[in-house]
């Protein structure tokens, strides 16, 4: 599946479809959280892969360093601590970019070519083509991408785009010391989480289920919850994420519309001015005025 | 480990207790997520912090800091009780049945011989009863009351669920499911691993915590088992290694325990030292010392070491008491030691009791520090604020630092876990001027040697007699040295019972520690290694992962030690007529002709199952030890005490015997015992621990992990938290009896408030991670706080249960 | 001694350098999406294993150059090594910031001394060094070496030099400190494995 | 050297800097907004060096066509206000646009058109601004669904104002000897005669 121009499916700010000849295998990271350990062996496979730091920041009282993702820190473990039916879970879920079927960020994207879905569901940023307007950020369900404040470029999980193009796992997949992040074709990782799922369910979590929203198409970054009906648990994983409406409709139909409509009004005043003619002071009033000057 | 990482993969019931393998061990802790995976295995945590091993278990306790003997004499109790045993292997495999002298007694939490003078037991009523021929006697009947089983019911009928309940702090319901998980193994077709690791050693009843498993482990018959055994989850890469070849002055490379002032010939050292079978027709496996111990000195000294010099017996140095860390910086402290050397260790950060360790140095002429990295003990002279408050002008040390190389810029080798040596390829060459580990030693060696050899001194004979027959003696390479620990024959070794059959050609390299000789005509550096570096080549360095057995048994990847065994005990496998326990993962088998199998058999390989030669074969007796005899330095059955500091202020299991507080066979130095805290100024129970982001005190240094962690934290529950006023987020002052450090607080549900004894006890959980150097935000030595007090047998520190107060800063 | 490495990075670094150029060439607006050139390409593969915990996890390092003499092989990457029956290419968050470690800011480099009351480090050459370190040795073992015990038995030890050995250091470096501090009748011995 | 010295005096020289000021800087604005606002137009961002430049520029001259169409709104709301006879022009401004402006009430110096273009573009441009602000996210980090309500308010009005520029433009095409108002300031007698008859009588008596 190497990723040439001939596998995009999608390219930002892009009308006409993009080169999509080939047919590759959809790929998919699954993230079981029930077998993730919340050792961040992930986030510093990925940081010491793609050769980006963040700064060493301060401990805030909690287990999440860093806090939050940033520019440098494109997947970080969130800790959140669950006391139901006094059983206590420890829910420790790895954060970072979904790779939607449908993404909100490209569909937000104003810059051709700055974002691209491959055919097999990556969804990677471009940076090359990235005018750093911020509008991704906005268009995201899951609040993912961050401007660097260095370049004022996106940044985001590129699901290791570079590896899988030469058929290599992403590196946080490799290195998952538990395997709670598996990585294949979707298939294979539906089946897969299947049969977590009963293994889970014979485990006393009846509610265990498949995290892959269809609010945005699906997603090539799934997880396996204990608590598929309360993805909320998990430190704010959306229940049912979809494209924020104010985006699609600022982003779907109307701005050809719009544009037509402007369009419109200027050729309106053309033919306007070529069918009824210039509004032209009348000789009369002319005529009366010279003859005011006269006296 | 007796078993190795793969094989937990084969358990039904993962029980991890005093470790927390998920964040000290992630990726061997993949194969606990394996077997519950692939085998429904039930994970069951044990421990004073709900920790991220406990995130993913199925059943969790909580407990308190240093009653982990309570706990599993409790279970011990209730295996008894419920009569969840293995019979046929308790009956044929362990001493149960074994006689025990009738002068043997415990009243009131000492057993019989203590001298409270000397903190010290005289042990000969720990013995077995003996018949005339010098075998232990038994009863087969387990029905005699001086027999271990009646000895051992008795002892653990005291620990009641109730009192497991009332010491542990433990819910007794939640003790009595941890119960029912552990006998559910007791089928001979379920096994339990056990994974422990500090959580247990870092204690002064360390070693009988460990002794307490043992126990479980051979009444459920795990012992030797696929997905069974005891597993000490190490430390360090190779600190399995650096264990055997005896870094340590109690014993020499291959656990032969070193000659003392009480072993003034070799005669008398070697008599003490090879045992008598104590059941007939046992191996009795350490018979052999001999040939271990001359192979080592012919291995040094070569043509120096004859039969008439008692093979440079006294070239070797008799040790005359203690020498374990502690010890030594005691000693240091009293201004006994002129010079130190600190080779990639950091003691200033990872002993207890900084401030005496930092004082202690202070006393030095000399220090050489040899290191990859700037440690905090490097400079322990210079001022770094409260973090290290000294004054260099009234330090004296001379402090050498010299550059060392690291694990990608030398090759080698590593001993993990579960035994297995493996090869390793130099990528790069170090920075600057940095030398490998064995040039310096090399320099230092060579150096010496020159000067003794000029200007004389005292008794210069073993340096200038000392092998050194490598190819550039300035460089001796890892391949040579691996060789020369391997072994050679000197002549050719010649089949004992045929003595026409050359075994081995003179010159070759040895293929197994059976071809070692008493008489000189075989070298071997470490007799357990004998095998790594055969005349087929480094085995150390072979790369084949296939796992025919399915069991995670990989025999073609590296070389494990003894010859290349992966599972200690595997003869228990099988019952007494050689068939295994259980077929679906068998271990062992009698063939009809000989043992065979997915493993090397730990048992001679031609021993007939009627000949009833037992599975534990380095034991004289044969058999796994229930009653540990005279071996233990406070007791053959382990017996809870509490803690140095305890919050409470007696020993519940005997609260009117202030002798049976805490160890009473541990060492404590003069000034320690003034040093501990009491419950009254100290009310809360502190326990030190590593987090899976850091690795003790060395990825500190390292920028990308101190953003995973990067400052000292300290963890405490929400209702401490709301006693004091204290948010997430908030800098705290913990003080201890030694010390105080500072730190941000860790507001969590996962640490409970537990009730003891009727009485609140509250956990402050405190990572040692941090100090003044390295790229993690700068903060304290958490072992300011920690007591200067080992475990009775190791001497390894208390470092998981103490006393510490601790406020808003 | 190097049993079979890994070649496949080695061919795949042509294919991908070729497309990427002619893609740049045509178009003189930037390539329609052409991912980052995979980082590995032609570096070279060592199989070692991570020094930190008793896992001894396998590890597979990537340094620049092909060992030729003219480069000075840097460390690029570190990831697990497939084959390695314990860890199948996983390593923790220690192990994958392996790299960090090795190029830490605080990596020593010359041999240095503090002198007796000084607030600074004095960078010295390893002669300077080792010469001064065997002088200490020496006065010190003549001085306090110990033949006979007071009962008269002969027990030839240097009780007060103390050495604290690494748990990390390979087992070819602990063997041989052993087998030299035993000769040199060093009795205050030990190492983290107690710790 | 003005032509002809009775010609009327419609805007000074301050008045004409100011609106010409607002106007290229909409221009600006107008060029480089659509340049996000459809893939289409995103070549004109080659206007400003290229994408990145014409996303940092924008928000930086919106903030400068805002303050100097703040200094307009002052100088020319009181002449804006709307009256009756404003709001018949208004009714009757159907025939106007077929070219018959007979029936027009007398108008002042705007017509009920003008006003109504004057009362829209400032609502556009307070709109504008506040929602640009939202989506300034350089400067700015607001809550995400602000965000995205900005980025729609913000495109809808834009929109909205480009077409009313539009319809500004061409009326002053349209009513031929309006633009030299703007351009030099002053117009015909007639020209005020026909269009502000009121305004013709407050400037010249008669």
């Amino acid at each position: 599946m190497a990723l040439q121009s001939l596998d995009i499916k999608q390219r930002s700010a892009t009308t006409t479809p993009a080169p999509q000849a080939r047919q590759t295998i959809e790929v998919a990271k699954l993230i079981d959280v029930s077998a993730c350990i919340g050792c961040k062996a992930c986030q510093v496979a990925c940081m010491e892969w793609n050769d980006v730091r963040d700064e060493v920041g301060h401990n805030v009282g909690v287990y999440d360093n860093p806090a939050d993702l940033t520019e440098n820190s494109w997947t970080v473990m969130r800790f959140s601590e669950v006391e139901q039916n006094n059983k206590l879970e420890w829910l420790i879920r790895k954060d970072g970019c979904m790779h939607c079927a449908d993404p909100g960020c490209l569909k937000a994207c104003p810059a051709p070519g700055a974002i691209i879905q491959y055919a097999n569901g990556i969804v990677d940023f471009h940076q090359e083509n990235c005018i750093g307007c911020g509008y991704c950020v906005s268009g995201c369900p899951f609040n993912v991408p961050r401007i660097s404040k260095k370049d004022s470029k996106a940044y985001k999980c590129t699901l290791c785009s570079d590896r899988v193009a030469v058929n290599q796992a992403p590196a946080c997949v490799k290195a998952c010391p538990t395997g709670a992040i598996q990585f294949g074709s979707k298939e294979d990782m539906k089946d897969y989480a299947a049969k977590r799922v009963t293994d889970l369910k014979e485990r006393g979590f009846d509610k265990a289920g498949l995290y892959d929203p269809a609010g945005v198409g699906g997603t090539h970054v799934m997880y396996v919850l204990h608590h598929a009906d309360q993805p909320n648990l998990y430190s704010g994983l959306p229940v049912n994420p979809s494209i924020s409406p104010l985006v699609a409709l600022w982003k779907g139909a109307t701005k050809p519309l719009a544009t037509l409509a402007l369009a419109g009004v200027a050729l309106g005043s053309l033919f306007h001015y070529v069918m009824k003619g210039p509004n032209e002071v009348s000789k009369e009033i002319e005529a009366e005025v010279e003859k005011e000057d006269a006296q | 480990m007796t078993n190795h990482w793969v094989d937990i993969k084969n358990a039904d019931v993962v029980f991890v207790m005093g470790g927390n393998p998920a964040e000290a061990h992630p990726c061997g802790f993949k194969w606990v997520i394996e077997a519950k995976k692939n085998r429904k295995a039930k994970l069951v945590v044990v421990d004073p912090r709900f920790n991220r091993t406990a995130s993913v278990a199925d059943y969790y306790a909580p407990i308190r800091p240093g009653t982990d003997i309570a706990f599993l004499g409790g279970v011990i109790n209730y295996l008894l009780a419920n009569d969840k045993l293995h019979h046929d292997y308790v009956k044929a495999y362990t001493n149960a049945s074994f006689l025990i002298d009738e002068g043997f007694k415990f009243e009131d939490g000492i057993f019989s011989g203590y001298d409270e003078a000397k903190r010290a037991y005289g042990k000969d009523t720990w013995k077995y009863q003996f018949d005339k021929d010098g075998f232990a006697k038994v009863d087969e009947t387990l029905q005699d009351p001086n027999c271990v089983f009646q000895l051992l019911k008795k002892h653990y009928s005291r620990y009641t669920p109730e009192t497991v309940s009332k010491v542990c702090g433990t819910p007794k319901d939640a003790f009595l499911k941890v119960c029912e998980y552990i006998a559910s193994t007791a089928a001979p077709d379920r096994t339990m691993t056990n994974l422990y690791a500090l959580g247990w050693t870092e204690h002064t009843v360390g070693s009988q915590n460990i002794r307490c498993m043992a126990i479980i482990q051979l009444l459920l018959g795990n012992m030797g088992m696929a997905g069974g055994g005891i597993n000490a989850l190490r430390g360090h890469a190779n600190v399995q290694g650096i264990t055997d070849f005896a870094l340590y002055a109690q014993t020499l490379p291959g656990y032969l325990s070193a000659p003392t002032d009480a072993d003034p010939d070799r005669a008398t050292y070697l008599g003490k030292r090879t045992p008598k079978a104590l059941r007939p027709g046992q191996m009795n496996f350490p018979q052999n010392f001999p040939k271990w111990f001359t192979s080592l000195c012919k291995t040094w000294y070569g043509d120096n070491a004859t039969k008439d010099n008692d093979f440079a017996y006294d070239y070797l140095p008799k040790l005359s008491g203690a020498s374990d860390v502690l010890s030594i910086f005691n000693s240091m402290y009293e201004g006994k030691m002129t010079g130190f050397f600190c080779q990639g260790f950091n003691p200033l950060a990872s002993v207890a009791n900084k401030k005496k360790v930092g004082d202690a140095l202070a006393k030095l002429k000399y220090m050489v520090v040899i290191d990859p990295l700037a440690t905090d003990t490097s400079e322990f002279w210079k001022p770094y604020g409260e973090f290290n408050a000294v004054d260099p002008a009234q330090i004296p040390t001379e402090v050498f630092r010299l550059p060392a190389n690291l694990f990608a810029e030398h090759a080698g080798t590593f001993t993990n876990s579960g035994r297995v040596v493996q090869w390793r390829w130099k990528a790069v060459d170090g920075p600057g001027d940095s030398k490998d580990d064995t040039e310096i030693i090399a320099a230092l060696f060579l150096k010496l040697k020159e000067m003794y050899a000029k200007d004389g001194g005292a008794f210069p004979e073993p340096i200038q007699k000392l092998t050194w027959a490598y190819a550039q003696p300035a460089k001796p390479s890892p391949e040579e040295l691996l060789r020369e620990i391997n072994g050679k024959a000197l002549a050719d070794v010649l089949d004992p019972k045929d003595p026409t059959k050359v075994l081995v050609k003179a010159g070759d390299q040895l293929p197994s520690f059976a071809m070692l000789r008493d008489d000189g005509s075989t070298t071997c550096g470490n007799w357990i290694y004998c095998g790594v570096w055969s005349q087929a080549g480094n085995n150390s360095a072979r790369r084949d992962p296939s796992d025919p057995s399915g069991l995670g048994q990989t025999l073609n990847w590296g070389f494990a030690w003894p010859v290349n065994r992966r599972i200690l005990y595997n003869r228990a496998s099988a019952d007494l007529a050689g068939k295994p326990w259980d077929p679906k993962r068998p271990v062992l088998r009698w063939t009809g002709t000989a043992w065979g199998g997915n493993d090397v058999p730990d048992m001679r390989p031609d021993a007939k199952p009627e000949e009833n030669v037992m599975p534990f074969i380095m034991n004289p007796e044969g058999v796994g030890r229930l009653f540990s005899r005279e071996l233990m330095a406070e007791g053959p059955f382990p017996e809870h005490y509490e803690p140095f500091e305890t919050p409470l202020d007696k020993n519940p299991m005997h609260p009117n015997n202030p002798k049976a507080t805490s160890n009473p066979a541990a060492r404590v130095y003069k000034g320690d015992m003034e040093a501990f805290g009491k419950a009254k100024d100290f009310p809360y129970v502190a326990t030190t621990y590593r987090l899976t982001e850091h690795f003790h005190y060395w990825t500190k240094q390292s920028t990308i992990n101190a953003i995973m962690q990067p400052e000292q934290f300290v963890e405490i529950g929400e209702e401490l938290a709301q006693e004091k006023g204290i948010k997430a987020g908030d800098r705290v002052k913990v003080r201890s009896n030694r010390g105080f450090i500072r730190g941000v607080a860790v507001v969590t549900k996962r640490i409970k408030a537990l009730d003891v004894d009727g009485r609140k006890v509250h956990t402050v959980g405190i990572p040692t991670h941090f100090g003044f150097k390295g790229a993690t935000k700068p903060g304290f030595i958490t072992n300011t706080l920690t007591p200067f007090v080992g475990d009775a047998n190791t001497q390894t520190p208390e470092y998981k249960a103490f006393l510490v107060n601790i406020e808003k800063a | 001694m190097q049993m079979n490495r890994r070649q496949f990075f080695k061919i795949c670094s042509a294919g991908l350098g070729g497309s990427s150029i002619a893609v740049m060439g045509f178009s003189p607006t930037a390539a329609l999406a052409e991912v980052r050139t995979f980082k590995l390409a032609r570096a070279t593969e060592t199989r070692n294993i991570c020094p930190y915990c008793s896992v001894s996890c396998g590890v597979l390092i990537y340094s620049t150059g092909d060992k030729s003499k003219n480069s000075q092989g840097e460390i690029i990457h570190i990831e697990g090594d497939p084959d390695n029956p314990v860890n199948r290419g996983t390593l923790c968050p220690k192990g994958a910031g392996l790299r960090d470690m090795v190029q830490s800011a605080n990596r020593l480099k010359w041999p240095e001394v503090r002198e007796a009351g000084s607030n600074e480090w004095k960078r010295i050459s390893w002669n300077e060094a080792i010469e001064r370190i065997a002088k200490h040795m020496k006065a010190d073992r003549d001085k306090n070496f110990v033949a006979q015990n007071k009962d008269g038995v002969t027990v030839n030890r240097w009780p007060t030099t103390g050495f604290l050995a690494s748990s990390a250091a390979s087992n070819e470096a602990g063997y041989l400190t052993v087998k030299t501090l035993r000769a040199l009748g060093i009795t205050a011995l030990d190492t983290q494995a107690r710790i | 050297m003005i032509r002809d010295p009775k010609d009327l005096q419609r805007y000074d020289a301050s008045e004409r800097a100011n609106h010409w000021v607002v106007g290229i800087s909409f221009i600006l604005l107008a060029l480089s907004g659509l340049a996000f606002f459809h893939p289409a137009f995103f070549p004109l961002t080659q206007l400003f060096g290229g994408g990145t430049w014409a996303r940092i520029l924008h928000p930086y001259l919106g903030v400068f066509m805002a303050f100097f169409f703040l200094l307009l709104f002052l100088r020319f709301w009181k002449l804006n206000r709307m009256t009756d006879a404003d709001r018949e022009w208004l009714s009757r401004v159907k025939e106007m646009v077929n070219g018959d402006d007979h029936n027009m009430p007398i108008q002042g110096k705007y017509n009920g058109g003008q006003k109504m273009m004057f009362w829209w573009m400032t609502v556009c441009v307070v709109l504008l601004t506040l929602s640009g602000l939202f989506i300034w996210r350089a400067q700015f980090n607001v809550p995400v669904d602000l965000a995205r309500f900005g980025a729609v308010v913000h495109a809808a009005v834009a929109v909205l104002m480009i077409a009313l520029i539009m319809v500004h433009v061409y009326a002053a095409i349209w009513t031929r000897g309006t633009l030299r108002a703007m351009w030099y300031g002053t117009v015909t007698r007639a020209w005020a005669k026909q269009h502000h008859r009121a305004w013709y009588r407050q400037m010249t008596g008669k």
